[in-house]
């Protein structure tokens, strides 16, 4: 069965490593902080110039000077530092930052990656995505693995407007895990109750699967 | 040493010279650190044809978003402008021009404006419109866009403290934008929720030395909050 | 947070890694601000052919100048080497290699490797033999020369207080280099006067984030000064 | 007569203006910092990372961590900031500084500066001044007039390795003050004493004098 948005959240979160730097985009990636797996310890950034984001205000801490880049109220960790934006954007571009999972609306088998515009409908501006995609270390796209009209978002080519190029290495969808490498999609565990059959059917690019592909573990 | 004395005491006198088609950059991420009245004062003045550079252009009726009510922007340099209808409504009616940057682009743009770098190479952007129409060039085996960086004839910028010789700090995450904005005026205006003595602020700790400040003003602010969160509503 | 325990506990954990023709980055400012420690184990270790980043070489027997006892330097890049004599001799011998960069163009090169910018253009240079060979473009007409990046394999760095996540401050003007030798390294090493709780510096205030930083070591300083000049001697 | 170093020092401080920002070479430049005019205030930047330099420290105020750029002790004047060697040259770069006083072995007709290198003989390195040249508002040379052989150091062209090209408006000498602009040297103040015609004899450069150049008033 698909995964719920909080089990994509989870099989995410085991991808952490101890001690690991980490930029969560909005929605499913934000999630991930949820289910750190137990003896993992992460920081997590915020680029609008927070490093160790902690959890939200309760009522009286509540800071207009303290927010995520989501613009939420939120506090700071024991331990945390805050920087400029200039400062933040150099963590991030020159690779300081170990993971980031951010969504998206496409992925193609090259590692390209389409999420900050669909064009005659929807300009909100691609924020830092684009900075992010070209500097982590390691980025995991989470998504649903198709839209809601069932259309695949794993395309052989990429439709809208690119995000960045050829830096999609590791996919996390409601179906599936899947590296991206040698210009396929390579599918590595499935979720629980999914046949590679129907995670091929609603893949549109190429995917490359072996007959036994293992169930997530959670 | 009144040399040094950026204080002024009217938003007019910390806006003085500010006119139509001026470029103005303006620090703040959302509606977090925003000079607020100073973005007040340049709707009263009225002046039009601006060319904003600022990660976002605040909400309707509040922040950066005041100043498209009476069309006073005629484009905007932004990574974000989404949370903003008359925005939207300006952008699709053709009335406002919009040249998207990515946040770290946009923060390095200010930066290397300020410090006297016309240019940069990112690998940010390429592939993707952004780069589009810029030079690439390869370092390392991989490709970098050249980017080139901004200077405002107007910085509006909000601290927390100042000094009269122009020494900023910030507060919280409110820093965001406002010290490479700081930098990156050929006048620089500091709004300010406190004006304190020469040394009071520690020397080292000083995030904008006063020689990029220009003129300082208290202001009194309203700091909105454009997403409040707290964890009971998450619990 | 364990994961985030960056302390060690002894110089050869700290430069755990080191080998023959590295590149080192080094913060400080002739004998200011140079992780003393850091640099006499450089020289108890051995390691030779290394290529040193940092403004300057230290003087004869003190500072990085302990280096050039025992021939570990191939090559220095730094904007000043005077008062250093074995420094001139091994130069003059052809034994040492040295790449003379302008201070601000050194400092921005280290700022530019740690922020994933690979090359910069800057007027500093042009027109000078330090513009010899490297890209020259226009920009609002005036001539600029384009600057490559440096990072090092290690990044040896002196600061007055870290936590044990890595949040490092620096103590007055012994700050110079240091912040952007830490931003510049595979491995980044902090020696420090005082280790502290996480927590009590304040997180606006940190001069170098955690994340930049791998080790951090508590040292013992001499903290020789290069030129004691006092009020008395000059009246 | 040629003026003192003192001398050149105090005709250097008659340029600062109110509320100027000033970087001040190892030198006679240094000096300049002691004559500033009744009623004007400067602050002084040093470019290891210091704004509002100060005196030089009473014994017990020596402090190891706190040296100007030429490595000197100093102190700290009420109202200082400190910051790193990348910030010091954003300042300096980015045009901040008002005034850049520096001393140098060459200066020619074209506004080309040579400072730090004598091929074969001296090579302690260019430290900032090349970006001070590059990037303050104002430059200021001070120098003598000749070296102690006589030998012109205001040439047609330097000979030197140069530290800067098209950046030097104005030379202060024991000699005169002269504007450097279309090619030549403009003599606009003759130290007391001094002829317009010593002055022509020492400048190997062109020059243009008028015949009633007035005296430099202290």
């Amino acid at each position: 069965m698909a995964l719920t948005r909080d089990q994509i959240a989870m099989r995410v979160a085991q991808e952490f490593q101890d001690g690991s730097y980490v930029n969560l985009g909005i929605g499913i990636p934000t999630l991930a902080a949820n289910y750190v797996p137990e003896g993992i310890e992460v920081m997590l950034q915020s680029e609008n110039g927070l490093l160790g984001m902690g959890r939200y205000p309760d009522e009286d801490e509540v800071d207009a000077d303290m927010i995520n880049a989501g613009k939420e109220t939120v506090t700071a960790i024991t331990g945390a530092s805050i920087f400029s934006s200039a400062d933040s954007f150099a963590m991030i571009r020159g690779g300081h930052v170990d993971f980031t999972v951010l969504g998206a609306f496409e992925v193609d088998v090259n590692g390209n990656i389409a999420s900050w515009m669909i064009p005659g409908k929807l300009i909100k501006g691609m924020g830092g995505a684009m900075d992010l995609v070209a500097g982590a270390k390691n980025i995991i796209v989470t998504m649903t693995h198709a839209d809601k009209h069932g259309n695949s978002k794993l395309l052989g080519e990429c439709t809208l407007p690119l995000t960045g190029v050829n830096c999609i290495t590791r996919i996390i969808t409601d179906l599936a895990v899947l590296e991206v490498a040698d210009g396929a999609f390579h599918l590595t565990e499935r979720a629980p109750g999914v046949s590679v059959d129907e995670i091929r059917e609603k893949t549109a690019g190429k995917l490359i699967a072996a007959d036994d592909v293992p169930e997530m573990q959670f | 040493m009144s040399g040094f004395d950026k204080v002024v005491t009217s938003y007019e006198a910390a806006l003085e010279g500010l006119s139509d088609n001026m470029t103005v950059v303006a620090g703040g991420f959302g509606l977090c650190g925003i000079p607020e009245g100073l973005i007040a004062q340049i709707k009263k003045v009225g002046v039009t044809g601006l060319t904003i550079v600022s990660n976002n252009c605040g909400v309707d009726g509040f922040g950066l978003g005041i100043l498209l009510e009476d069309r006073q922007v005629k484009k905007m340099i932004s990574s974000y402008v989404g949370e903003n209808a008359l925005f939207e409504k300006q952008l699709l009616d053709g009335e406002l021009e919009v040249e998207l940057t990515p946040q770290g682009t946009l923060a390095e743009k200010l930066r290397a404006g300020g410090a006297g770098i016309p240019a940069f190479y990112t690998a940010t952007g390429y592939g993707t419109p952004v780069g589009e129409g810029k030079e690439v060039k390869e370092f390392n085996g991989r490709p970098y866009i050249l980017e080139e960086s901004i200077v405002g004839d107007f910085a509006i910028v909000k601290a927390w403290k100042a000094d009269r010789y122009g020494n900023c700090v910030y507060r919280h995450t409110a820093q965001n934008f406002n010290p490479m904005a700081a930098t990156a005026g050929k006048i620089t205006v500091v709004e300010v929720e406190e004006i304190v003595e020469p040394g009071e602020l520690e020397p080292s700790q000083i995030h904008t030395p006063g020689i990029f400040v220009n003129r300082v003003i208290k202001g009194t602010f309203e700091k909105r909050i454009e997403r409040r969160v707290t964890a009971k509503k998450e619990a």
